[in-house]
Parts: C-alpha cells; structure tokens; sequence
C-alpha cells in the first residue's frame, strides 16, 4: 500500500432528523482497494456522495493528500480525481452508450465523431473485458449492461479515486471477477479504490482493508487478511442471530404442473427475439432457478408470464388454463406474483407512503375495497401485521417508502406478494442490493412460500443462490433454454458452460 | 394553380413560419434543458414592443434587435431564476410571464400605437438565386430575419445533434443529476438556455413588429406564443421537425383563405379551423406510437433540479 | 464571514402554508407599488380602491360571479394533473359544454324546469367530456400528447362556437352576437337573498366531491399510482389506457360545467368567446391551489376578485395593463414564494467565502416529493 | 351644433320615463366609457373614444369628466363592476362601445334611473342605444374603387373580420357602390374569422392580391392588410379610422367612425331634460370618408364627393330596389328601399358579392 491518498474526518451528515453518518472517519491510501461493508441504510452511499460533492456534510473535514479540502460540488470533486460508479445508475438513457462515456470524459472537442467515439468504446470494453455495444442507446441495455456502462465511463475518465457503489450487485460471479481484476491493475498502477459491497466472500478476496459502517458510524475497520465471515457478519448485523440457510432438500416436490411454458417466444424492447423456443413446467411447492448471465432473456421471460410483455408465439399456462392472451390483472387474479427487478419503480410506488403500497395489488378486491371505496383501516391493519411479521424497519407507515431502506423496500414488496397467497412467484434478483441480514430474510420468505406448496422462479445471477435453494435450475442463454437440470444432479461447472452456451440434452423433469 | 400564386402561397407561409419559429426553437432549447416556459407570448410582446420602441425613436434597426434580444434575455434572467433558482412551478410562472409581458408591453406601448416607425426588414433579393423560378421569388426575396433564420435552422440542428454541447443539452432534459456528477454546472447550464429561448423569443416578436408588418398594437401576436409553445411538442424537440411544422401551419392558413374564396357551402370558420385540424392529424401521425416508439419528451421537463432530493 | 444556507423543512406547518402565499401577495403589491409610484401614480389610492371594491358587498357577488366558470375550470384542470394529464383546452370544454347546455335550453323541448335542468347538466359534462375525449382517445391509444392536442381543439370549438353565435343561433333582431336568453322558468334561484347563484352550491359539492374521490376511492387511488408512476400501476394491473379516458373525460366534463353554470346560473345564454380565457386561467388556478380541489375553490374566487379590482385600479387613471402587470405580478411572487415555504434560510459563520450562487440550495432534508 | 346653456335653462320640465333624468348643468355631466379593448387600438376604439373626446369639447364639457375603462371582457361580472364602478365614481352618462356590453347593461340600467346608459347598437331595453349609416360612405367607397379598377378591368376585393351584420353592412354596401358604378362589378371577399389577427388578416389581403386584385375594401384593424397591399402594388380603403400614415401609398382613402355629432346629441338631450331617444342614428357626416390621397385621380376624387353630395341629399338611395340577394333571392322590389332596421341587422350578401361563407 501507497501513502495515504485521502482522509476523511469526523464527517456527519444529517437529513432532517435521520442522521446518515456519524463521526466517520476512514483513511484511503493509493493503491489498495478499501471495501465498505454494512447494513442497508448504514450511510454508505451518503458517505460516499460526501466525497463526490453530491452532499455538502454538516461536520467534518476532508484531507485531500494531506491539505484540507472543501468539496463544495461534483465538479470539484472530479477535477480532484474523484470518481464515482452510483447505486442509482447516472446514465442518460436516451443518449448511445458512446455518448454517455464521452459525456463524463475529459475531452472538450466541440464536434462530436460518432465512430470515433464508438471506437474507443470498443477498445475500452475490448481491454477490460466489459462488453457493450458502444451504438446502442442506455435505454434499450438490461441493467447489468448499464453498470457496465458505467464502469467504462469511470475508466475511461481515469480517476485518481474510484469510489463503486455496490457494482458487483448487477453482475455475474464472473463478471465480478473480471471486474475485480480490473479494479486490481487500477491500484497497482497507485489509484485508490472504494468498493462498497454486501458480499462477503468477495469483499475478503479482493480488497485490502475492510471498513464496516452501522447506523452511520464506523462500526469496525480491519485488514482483510484478518477478516473472517463471523467478524464481519458480527459487524454489519450486529448479535443479531443469524442462521446460514440450508441448501434445499431433494424430494418432496409435488407433480402438479403448476406453470407450463409451451414454445414461447417474445421480443426485447429493441424489437429483437429476446426468447426463442422456451418450453418448461413449474411444479407445485418448487423453487425453479433461471441462471444465466444478466441480459439473456430473463427480464423478458418474467415479463411474459407477469403478462407485461406479449409472447409472439407459444402459450403460457397456469394450473391447466392458457393465459396467454390474459391481461396483466387477469393472471394476477389467477394467482401469478411478480417481483420485478426494478423494485422502487416498477414494484412500489416511491411517493406513496406504507400503507398505501401496501395495496398496490389488491386495492380493488375485496380485501381493501367495498363499493369502489377503499378501507384505508384495513390497509393501516395490514401494514402493522406486515411490518411485525417481517420486521420491516421504516420512520412510519404515513412516510413515503422512497424514504425507507433498500432491504425494507424490498421486505414490503415480498410481503405484498406474499399475502395474495398465489400459486406461483417470479422474482427476479430479489436480493440484489440488500445487506446479508434482508437477503437471508427474503430467501427464508421465499423457502417458507415453496414449503407452503407455492411454485417460485427464481431468477439470480448467484449460482451459490440457485444452488442453495432451488430444486431445479434452468440455464438461459442468449434467450434459449440450454437445459434444465435437478440441483442435486448437477454442478458449478456444468451450469457454468451452460452459461456460455453449450448446450446440454440431458432431460431434467423432476 | 399558378406559379404566382405558388410563389405567393410559399413566401407567405415562410414569413409566418420564421415569425413563430425563433420563439419554437428557443424554447426546444430551453425545454431540452428542462425549463418549460408557457408564457411565450408575453415574451413575444416584450420583444416585439421594445423593438418597435426604438425604431419609432432612434431610427436604427440594428439597434431595435440589439435590444430586443436584451429584453427577451432579461426576461428570461427573471425566468430562470424563479424556474431554476427558486425551483417553482414552471406552469404557473409561464402563465405569470404572460400575463406579466402581456400587461407591461400594452403599457409601454402605448405611446407607440399608432405611430408609423418606417423602419422596417425589408425584403431584399439575394442576386443570382432569386432568379430561380418558383424557388427564388418565394424564398430567396425574403427580410434579413428570415434569412438569418435559414442559418439557425441547420446550426442549430448541427449544434444539437452533432456537437458536444448539444450532447450535454439533450443530456441536461434528460436527467440532470448525471451531468452534475460528472462536473457539469447544471443551474448555470439551464440559466443560460433559458435566457438564450427567451431572447430567440423576443426576436420572434420583433418579426411580428419589424417585419411581419410594421407597427405596435396591444397584444398584437394574437395567440403566436401558444403556436409556438404546441410547435415545439409537435416537432418532438427537434428543430427541422419544428420548421416542417411551422411552415404546414402557415401554408394551410394561407390556402385556407385561397380556397374559402373558391368553394361556396361552407362557414369561412371551417377554413380558418383547418390548421389547427391539420395540426391535430398530423401530431397523431407523426407522434402515435404505432410502431411502439418512445416518447421524446425531455425526461426531466418542468422537474427543478435539486442535488439532494431523491 | 456569513453564509446564507438554504436549509429544507421537514414539516410545514398550516398557517406557514396559509400565511407565506399572503406575505408574498403583500410583498407583490410593494414592488407593484414601486412600480406605480414611479410612472406616477399614488400606489396608496390604486391600492385603496382596489380593497375597497372586493370588500363591497357588490364587490364580493361580482367576485364570486367573475370567479364561478374560473372555479369549475381550475376543478377541471385541477382533476386532470391529479394524473398528469395536462388539459389545457378546458376553454373549448367549456364553449363547448354551453352549446349543448344552451341548445336544449332553447330549442329542446318544453318540459318543467327540473328535468330540463338535468338535461342541461347532463348535456354540458357530455359536450365537455366529448372535445376533451378527442384528445382522451389518441393519448390513450397512440400517446399522442394531450397538451397540444386539448389546446389546437381550443381553437376549433370556438370557431365553431363564434359560427353559431354570429350565424344560425344568434338572436333576432339583435346585433349582439349571442343567442336569446333562455326561458325564465330555467333560471337556478339565487341562494336566499344574498344575490349568490345557487351554482356556487353545485361547484361546491363538486370540490368536495373530488376531494372525498381522490382520498377514499379505488380510482382516485388508481389516479395517484398512475401519475407516480406509470410502470408500477401497469405492473399492478391498473388499465392505464382506460384511466387516461376517465380522467380527460371527467376532467372535460367537469370544464363543460362552466358552460352549464353561465346557462343556467349567470347569463342565462351564450355569446361569441364565451370562455374568454377561463381554460388557461384555471390552470394558474389549479397549480396555485396545489390541485387541491377545495382551495380550488378559494383561488377561482380570488381570481375572480382580481378580474373585478383590475377595473377599480383603472378608475384612479392607471392603465388597465398594469393591471394585468399587477396579476402576473402576484403570481409570480406567490409561486416563487414558495420555495421559501420548502426551505428556510440559515445564517451561518463559516471561514469560507461565499458559494457559488448557483450551489446555493444543498442543504437538504427528508424528501417529500 | 351643440346645446348651449340657454338651451338647457329652455328645456322643458323634466319629465318621467327612463330615458329622461332631468335637467343637468353640461358641466355636471360626467361620463364613463367602457371599451373592449385598447383606446390606442387604431380601430374601433380609438374612434369612440375620439368620439367622445370631440363632442365633450363642443359641448364644453371639462376633460376631467370623462372616466374611461378599457380591455372590459364581454362578461357579465365585468361589464356590470365596471358601470357600477364608474357611477360610483359619478359618472351619469356610461357609453358602452361594444356591442356585447348591451344585455349586461340592460339589467341594472333599472338601477340607476338617473344615469343615462348610451349603448352601442340596436334597440335594447333601458338603455339609449346609437347606431350609425354606415352604408352611405362604404357605398362611395365601393364606388370610387370600381371606378379606379374600371381600366385595368379587375375585379374587386374585400377583407373581412368576421361573418358579422356590421361587416356584411360594409361589404354589401361596398359592393353596391361598385355595382352603382358599373352593373358588372363584383366583390370578391376574404374573411379572417377574428376582430383582431395581424396574421389571418395578413393572409387575406395577400390571398385576395394573389387572386388578382388590386383594389380592396376592409373591415378590420390592423394596419396588416394596408401593409401587404403596400408590398404589392395593390390598394385598399382604410377602415375605422384615418389608415393612411399605416401605408401611405396604398391608402386610397379611410371610412371613418364619427360619433361626435351624435354624443353631442346625447349629451345636449341629456342637459336640457329631453327625453332622450331609444336610438340616435345617424349617416352623413358621422360616417364619413376622409380626403381622398393623391393616389386617386382628380376625375374620380370628384364623381365621388358628387355621389357623397347625391346621397347627403336623398337622391341615391343605398339599398334601393331591385336588390336581390346572392342567391336570387328578392331583397327590395323594384322602386322600394329597404327599411333601416333591416339595413342594420342584414344577414344576406347583395348578389355581386362573391363570398363562399354566405349562410
Ligand atoms: N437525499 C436523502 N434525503 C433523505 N434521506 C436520505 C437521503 N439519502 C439518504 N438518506 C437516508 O440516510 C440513511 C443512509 O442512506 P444511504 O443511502 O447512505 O445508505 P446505504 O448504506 O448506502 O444503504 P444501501 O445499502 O441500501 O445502499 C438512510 O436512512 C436513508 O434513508
Ligand atoms: N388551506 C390550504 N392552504 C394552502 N395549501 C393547502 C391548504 N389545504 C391543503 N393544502 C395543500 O394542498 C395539497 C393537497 O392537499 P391534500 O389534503 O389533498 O394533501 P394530501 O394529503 O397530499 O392528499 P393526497 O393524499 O390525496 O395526495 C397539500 O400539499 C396541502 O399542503
Ligand atoms: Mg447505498
Ligand atoms: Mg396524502
């Protein structure tokens, strides 16, 4: 490790009466990649935007290469060298991928090449492994693709400091992997790097030092060689117990056809076959996984059996009955739960409070509504049951769930769903982003759902994941089902060639 | 038809079509950079007033322009502080700028009304291309606004298609926290296309006043700020959509007149409708999403910027 | 050194929200006052007169008469945007809500006053819902945008309506170009005494009416996850298309009233430019009243009163386009004002120089929006 | 001429009715004016107002007496405050310009029986409405033109405002000078469907040049139409008042608006306690053409001021028989007139008027 880079300390920041951060200090030296690990709604990200300018702190100094600096805006802060990857992605989606790097770079030609431009994407993306169509506009890109995206922009600026928040949540193992690796040349050639992240595993392999924030302050700080999972786990979810699940039992699941896909094809948002051929069945009681890298058609296919997209050809069928042709509310009243990838804007609505997403789905049964009235009692009923039973931690159920964290929004969302009692749930990366303890928390929901005869698809990018929970595992790529495979009868390897398209014949109908 | 009438019809329909069109495209720039000013109008009457003031009073076109601009850039100082600064209702400060510029130009104007200035953009022939048949005559025997006005049209299409500024422009509309984080000044950036739309919209006024026609008269634009308002919509936020646009709305007025002159049966109201008809069809067929397109309306339109909301 | 901050309020407490529209409408006349006083007038009596005609008894009928089409407009406008649908033609909602309204009125059948009354009605929401359905339909089908397309209607439905007033239906042997006055027998009665239109009752019930539907119903909560957001009210189920036609159509409807309201509350016929504006005022009305539909009502009023004290500023010999300069004036300092509702300065010692003016609002707090 | 003081100490006893309120002194009467839109308008408003001013002056009456609102909306809220207010403030002759203002007037004229209410238009209950012949001056002006185009042998033009029986008074009576002048003249009409549009009016003036005219009348305000023609070569009669500084070379001449005869009328009725009429309407010198430009020819300039002389003298009747519409339709028999109350409330085209929007 270099000398010491950049020091922050004693930063605080307030927002109204939530106190993000408290007191925190951390020293960044050139050369090591520095992980912060906590809970969601720890004050990772606020600490972060503190560098970046995003957020002027209301105590506190930071000591750019020893002399005291005020980061009064982004602006300084990038010309300081200081680079951010958000949580929240900063991408324009109308603008081409090239465009969007160029964007952030420094160049100040006034004619914009496009070629050029789409060139040095190329290259960048060629030289670290981050593939992307440099023509293509953000909007048309699945999410992963936008991480990378920006992760381009971040080198292609070249920042003396790279701040990534949580980018190994939209990426595969190996992208990670990949990433890290990358991450890695950048501090031998004497950068600094700051990596939050959830991931335990990761976070020893690849950083130097690990600091822990909970509750806004700086809960532990250690080299990662002394870092075990039971310090860290210790330290972001506190004494709080904490059981590791169990990988999935074999057996037990039923041989009532659930859902049955039949030939199904469908479109991306560019107009491309995004799902060729998709034939498949989900049994009662049993968690299917779909693995495959992040943009191969999973969006598409949850979307297709949620009835937000329209299959071209082929059928969907639910218990025996073909919905193809359902509305959206029809297969929701059939019994189909859909837990989307973008959970705050497509699974909730962030300006209404608690309660009043509490209702989303059901606000026109009878449950919530009588004679085109809705009982907002019943609602206030039913969010205090959800917020005991799942412990969801929020400021009020009269507050908008944009305020709440991550992991919380997440717990409302699964909770919802849950309480429609429906006969199948898709949820797609349900964990992605959540500190360990709201992931085991949502995982064990979903176990107890399948326990309770509910069939699950399970879309994830994490094979330990599908591994852990699934009974069987279905392999999409570039939008053909390469096989489906019973967990117990399978492996990391073969899935993992799977992933990369080849194809295996071997019938796995359990 | 005969080519005179041709010639008629076209130049016409250009005439009206600059005069709406400087007050379309400044606003595509202020509304790309997500600043939405409904009150156009009261800007156009400003421009249009303050123009003719100092015709009638010093003699000097160029300097009615230099003003002009002056004012309209004043006004849009006084926008964007209270749209970007004070982050409030863009829908409410539009309508209070209307009826803001509506009343002071009126009162400013009074000692002009009436008065002849004599001094106006006359038409001039550009030697050699207004030899052309049809073509010449119509557009190239035209004022030096319109003129100028061919010049802004492609500069203007280059600059937001193909420059980086322009890049950073449509970036801007979109979603403004981007080019915060990556070191662009976003409030200054919107100060500055949203004076730049109010000043292009007070020369849209001084073609009304200057060369249009030549005189002041109370709320002489009569409903021009709101045409140019539904161009800058129905061209997308795309200037050449907006000169297509501007020029279909003139060219249907005029020959609206021409055939309420030739076809008996029918209220002259039914011509005089049938721009606004024609405006209707054509922003379905033009914006329908019939084949699933997305909207192209700045994402980040009316939204005031704000580093730490979320 | 002193820094002036911008520091976000958390909560806003009511007379805050009351009392900041006030100080700033205050704080308008002043720079208004200034203004007088220097092209020379005595801003003193402008202002005195002004009072003096909206405290009146007449004063406060002709308000409330000038601000009865402002109030069912701003409520049209108003439940629109409670989904982001901007409606901006409730102008021709409104002509095109008394045509019918007054079509029956004349030449439909003779029948007692109450049932011809609710014809009436019945006829001024359909003639409302069906111009602002022209453009319900195309936004609903194609995402055609529904600004553009209510205000080029704008100006076909008055087109029309001048048709018929300076044409077929204007009024015998007279110049005016209006249609005769419709039967007595389908006057509404006044309110008691007071010289108030009963139809102050009807946009009163209406405004609650919508309040009470944006706060308990199943589609007023529809309304509100869609104008949030579009994709998660398409993920719940929610027909987005069918919304978008019911909300236009009620909001159209609702313009279509005012119609109804100069039939057969205020001048009891129709004439040439009827709407005079009142679609585009409502929707200054709509923003300033939050889109809350019961200060709607207090709004529409006070624009009412507005339109009556700009002719009590002319009688003292200002112009009456300072009036109107005096209007845009206090909308402009209300709304700016505004942001000192969400916001409170801070007064800080720091070492450092002054921020750049334009980072001048980073202190934030909880979001609300 | 107007009443001098002697004439209102003659006058007889005040008398009961509506539209008497007794002797006044011409220095107590105070009036409020109530107009659409701007004073400085170059239209309609502005004529009135000048109106008014003139024949306070003749009548002695100080300036300071008259109280004038402007930009009034035809709605009833506004239209009653602003009487309301202007009697308030003392005022007891309220001139109403536009015609619109009648009905609202007519409902608290009962209110203030002291208070004269003088409206522009036809008839109306309660108040003392003023209305103008118009037609006689529109008809030289149709004449002069037809004989100025007669050599070239084009037809000619007429832009038009609105589809409005005011407008149609001009153009019929335009086009029946031009028939006057020759038997095959006609008048081809554009119409903007606005009071006030510089484009729409723009559009007319131009469409109807493109259609080969070369002389027109108007009904409208703005100096557009005067403008275009200027542009090309074509020439126009100038409407409401004097147009001629607008566009000096295409300007032949301006029918105005001179209501001061007329609201000295009032006013004199008024101070002597006579009972004021239910309508003053006049011709002659209150609608007037003003001095022929240079731009038409001596020969002309005079056969035009001969036909004024003609008409002044009853010797040409306007809208003489036989008079039969643009669709073939009888209007006035042959050796008949037209009575005036028909004359002011026409809703027909005269036959050589080729106008497409005829009902
Ligand atoms: N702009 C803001 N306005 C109000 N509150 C905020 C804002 N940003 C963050 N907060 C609050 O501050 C706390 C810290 O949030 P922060 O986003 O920093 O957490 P985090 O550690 O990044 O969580 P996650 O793992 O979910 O990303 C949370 O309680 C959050 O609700
Ligand atoms: N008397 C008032 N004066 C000023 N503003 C008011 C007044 N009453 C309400 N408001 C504002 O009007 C807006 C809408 O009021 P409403 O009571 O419907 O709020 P709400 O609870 O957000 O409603 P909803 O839950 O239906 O969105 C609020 O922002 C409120 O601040
Ligand atoms: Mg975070
Ligand atoms: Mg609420």
């Amino acid at each position: 490790m270099g000398e010491l880079i950049l020091e922050m300390k004693n930063i605080t920041k307030t927002f109204g009466s939530v106190v993000a951060n408290k007191d925190v200090s951390l020293q960044l030296y050139s050369g090591e990649i520095h992980a912060l690990l906590g809970e969601n709604g720890a004050g990772k990200s606020t600490l972060m935007n503190v560098l970046t300018g995003i957020y002027r702190p209301d105590g506190g100094a930071v000591y750019y290469k020893g002399k005291k600096v005020s980061i009064r805006s982004p602006k300084q802060a990038v010309n300081m060298g200081i680079g951010m990857v958000h949580q929240h992605f900063r991408l324009i989606p109308t603008l081409s991928v090239a465009e969007n790097v160029y964007l952030y770079s420094e160049d100040r030609k006034f004619m914009l090449n496009q070629k050029k431009m789409e060139n040095v994407i190329l290259e960048c993306s060629e030289k670290f492994n981050l593939s992307v169509d440099g023509a293509a506009k953000v909007w048309q890109l699945s999410v992963g693709e936008q991480q990378r995206v920006e992760i381009i922009k971040l080198l292609y600026r070249g920042a003396e400091i790279l701040i990534l928040d949580e980018p190994s949540a939209v990426l595969t193992p190996q992208e990670a992997e990949e990433m890290f690796k990358t991450l890695r040349k950048m501090a031998d050639a004497g950068k600094a790097v700051i990596v939050i992240s959830h991931k335990m595993n990761e976070v020893m392999n690849h950083a130097n030092r690990i600091t822990v924030l909970k509750g806004g302050m700086v809960e532990d700080t250690m080299l990662a060689e002394d870092a075990t999972v039971e310090r860290l786990t210790k330290a972001v979810v506190g004494d709080r117990e904490f059981e590791e699940i169990l990988p999935k039992e074999d057996g037990g699941v039923s041989k009532e056809c659930v859902l049955e896909l039949n030939a199904l094809e469908a479109l991306n948002d560019k107009g491309l076959a995004a799902l060729k051929n998709i034939t498949m069945q989900v049994h009662k009681g049993e968690i299917f996984g779909i693995a495959g890298v992040a943009g191969n058609g999973q969006r598409e296919l949850s979307e297709v059996i949620a009835g937000l997209r329209p299959a071209v050809s082929g059928s969907v069928v639910l218990k025996g009955r073909d919905v193809t042709k359902d509305s959206i509310k029809g297969r929701i009243q059939n019994g189909i739960s859909f837990i989307p990838e973008d959970r705050l804007h497509m699974g909730l609505v962030p300006g209404l409070n608690f309660k009043e997403n509490v209702i989303l789905k059901e606000f026109d049964t009878k449950k919530y509504c009588r004679h085109g009235m809705i009982d907002y009692s019943v609602a206030e009923h039913a969010a205090n049951r959800f917020v005991a039973e799942h412990e969801i931690k929020n400021g009020g159920i009269d507050l908008p769930v944009s305020l709440m964290s991550g992991g919380n929004q997440q717990k409302l969302l699964i909770a919802r769903e849950v309480d429609t009692k429906p006969s199948l749930i898709v949820a797609v990366y349900p964990v992605r982003g959540l500190d360990i303890g709201a992931a085991d928390a949502i995982r064990e929901i979903l176990m107890e759902e399948s326990r309770n005869g509910t069939a699950v698809i399970l879309i994830s990018e994490e094979l330990e994941e599908i591994f852990k929970m699934c009974d069987r595992v279905g392999v999409l790529c570039n939008g053909e089902l390469m096989g489906v495979r019973k967990v117990h009868e399978t492996d990391f390897n073969e899935i993992g060639k799977m992933m990369s398209g080849e194809r295996s014949e071997v019938a796995a109908h359990a | 038809m005969s080519s005179a009438l041709i010639v008629s019809i076209i130049s016409t329909a250009i005439l009206y079509a600059v005069s709406v069109l400087y007050a379309a495209i400044g606003e595509i720039f202020a509304e790309k950079a997500g600043v939405m000013n409904l009150g156009l109008e009261g800007v156009m009457l400003m421009g249009a007033v303050s123009g003719y003031l100092v015709a009638v009073h010093m003699k000097n076109l160029a300097l009615a322009l230099f003003v002009v601009i002056a004012v309209g850039a004043v006004l849009g100082l006084v926008f964007a502080f209270v749209t970007v600064t004070l982050q409030a209702d863009q829908t409410v400060a539009g309508m209070a700028m209307l009826t803001f510029g509506t009343g002071l130009s009126g009162f400013i104007g009074k000692e002009v009304c009436g008065v002849n200035a004599n001094l106006a953009f006359e038409s001039i022939a550009i030697p050699g291309l207004s030899k052309i048949p049809i073509i010449g005559p119509s557009v190239f025997n035209q004022n030096l606004l319109v003129y100028a006005m061919y010049i802004i049209i492609p500069v203007s299409m280059i600059y937001i298609y193909k420059t980086r500024p322009g890049m950073i422009l449509r970036a801007l509309g979109e979603n403004p926290a981007t080019l915060d984080s990556a070191g662009y000044n976003v409030f200054a950036l919107r100060y500055g296309y949203v004076i730049f739309g109010s000043a292009m919209t007070a020369v849209s006024g001084a073609c009304v006043s200057l060369a249009y026609t030549n005189f002041w008269s109370d709320n002489m634009t009569s409903g021009k700020g709101w045409i140019a308002v539904a161009l800058v919509v129905f061209a997308s936020w795309n200037p050449l959509l907006a000169v297509f646009g501007a020029l279909l709305f003139g060219a249907i007025s005029v020959i609206g007149v021409d055939i309420q002159m030739v076809f008996s049966a029918l209220p002259s109201e039914f011509y005089s409708a049938l721009p606004y008809v024609a405006t209707i069809v054509a922003l379905i067929f033009t914006t329908g999403n019939f084949r699933k397109k997305r909207s192209t309306a700045p994402a980040a339109l009316c939204i005031p910027y704000n580093r730490e909301e979320r | 050194m002193r820094k002036i901050r911008f520091q976000k309020r958390t909560d806003i407490s009511m007379t805050r929200k009351i009392l900041n529209p006030i100080v700033f409408v205050l704080l308008a006349l002043v720079f208004c006052g200034i203004f007088l006083a220097i092209v020379g007038f005595n801003p003193i009596e402008v202002y005195g007169k002004m009072l003096e005609k909206i405290f009146s008894v007449k004063g406060f009928q002709k308000s409330i008469v000038a601000g009865l089409p402002l109030m069912f407009t701003g409520l049209a406008v108003a439940f629109g945007y409670r989904m982001n649908m901007n409606n901006i033609g409730a102008d021709g909602q409104y002509a095109m809500g008394s045509i019918l309204c007054v079509w029956f009125a004349l030449y439909g059948p003779d029948m007692p006053a109450v049932p011809k009354l609710i014809i009436m009605f019945i006829l001024a929401l359909a003639g409302g819902a069906f111009i602002s359905l022209l453009a319900a339909i195309p936004k609903a089908l194609w995402n055609v945008n529904e600004t553009i397309l209510t205000m080029m209607l704008n100006y076909v439905v008055l087109l029309f309506l001048n048709y018929l007033m300076y044409g077929p239906w204007k009024e015998e042997g007279q110049m005016v170009a209006q249609t005769a006055k419709i039967d007595e027998r389908y006057f509404l009665p006044d309110i008691g005494n007071t010289g108030i239109n009963s139809i102050l009752i009807i946009a009163v019930i209406l405004a609650v009416g919508i309040y009470f539907f944006h706060k308990k119903t199943a589609r007023g909560y529809q309304m509100e996850v869609i104008r949030r957001s579009p994709s998660a009210a398409r993920y719940a189920g929610m027909n987005v298309k069918a919304n978008i036609i019911f909300v236009l159509a009620v909001s159209g409807a609702i313009a279509g009233l005012a119609g109804f309201a100069q039939v057969g509350g205020i001048i009891h016929r129709v004439q040439a430019d009827l709407p005079n504006g009142a679609g585009y005022t409502g929707i200054v009305i709509a923003y300033l009243a939050y889109l809350n539909p019961l200060v709607v009502l207090i709004v529409g009023f006070l624009f009412g009163a507005l339109q009556i004290s700009a002719v009590a500023v002319q009688i003292t010999g200002v112009p009456s386009q300072i009036a109107m300069m005096i209007q845009g004036s206090i909308m402009l300092f209300v709304i700016a004002g505004e942001f000192f509702n969400r916001y409170k300065i801070v007064i800080q010692k720091t070492e450092k120089t002054l921020p750049e003016k334009t980072e001048k609002k980073q202190e934030g707090g909880v979001s609300h929006e | 001429g107007c009443g001098s003081k002697e004439d209102t100490k003659e006058g007889s006893a005040p008398s009961e009715g509506k539209n008497t309120s007794g002797a006044v002194d011409m220095s107590d009467i105070k009036i409020g004016e109530i107009e659409s839109y701007v004073l400085e308008d170059g239209g309609w408003c502005q004529a009135t107002h000048a109106g008014v001013v003139a024949a306070m002056e003749n009548c002695g009456i100080p300036e300071e007496n008259l109280i004038t609102l402007e930009n009034i909306a035809e709605d009833q809220a506004s239209v009653q405050a602003a009487a309301e207010q202007l009697i308030d403030a003392g005022c007891n002759v309220i001139i109403g310009a536009s015609t619109g203002y009648a009905g609202y007037l007519s409902e608290i004229a009962d209110e203030y029986p002291e208070v004269t209410f003088a409206q522009w238009g036809t008839e109306t209950e309660g108040l003392v409405a003023y209305e103008l012949r118009s037609y006689e001056a529109m008809f030289v002006a149709g004449y002069v033109c037809e004989l100025m185009s007669q050599d070239e042998n084009t037809q000619l033009g007429f832009s038009a405002s609105m589809n409005e029986f005011s407008v149609r008074t001009a153009i019929n009576s335009y086009a029946l000078g031009a028939k006057y002048a020759n038997e095959k003249a006609t008048v081809k009409v554009a119409c903007a469907d606005s009071w006030y549009d510089v484009d729409k009016e723009k559009q007319c003036a131009q469409s109807l040049i493109d259609a080969g005219i070369k002389y027109m009348g108007m009904e409208a305000t703005s100096p557009s139409i005067a403008q275009t023609c200027e542009d090309n070569g074509a020439y126009c009669v100038g409407y409401h008042v004097d147009k001629k500084e607008d566009a000096p070379d295409a300007v032949l001449f301006s029918f105005t608006w001179n209501f001061a005869p007329i609201f000295e009328e009032i006013f004199t009725d008024k101070a002597n306690g006579n009972e004021l009429k239910a309508l003053y309407y006049e011709g002659g010198e209150c609608a007037k053409l003003t001095e022929f430009s240079d731009l038409v020819p001596e020969d002309i300039q005079k056969k035009g001021k001969e036909l004024q002389e003609k008409i002044n003298a009853g010797e040409v009747q306007v809208y003489a028989g036989p008079l039969s519409d643009d669709k073939g339709k009888e209007l006035v028999a042959d050796g008949q007139t037209m009575d005036d109350n028909t004359i002011l409330l026409q809703d027909f085209f005269v036959s050589n008027v080729e106008c497409a929007w005829s009902k």
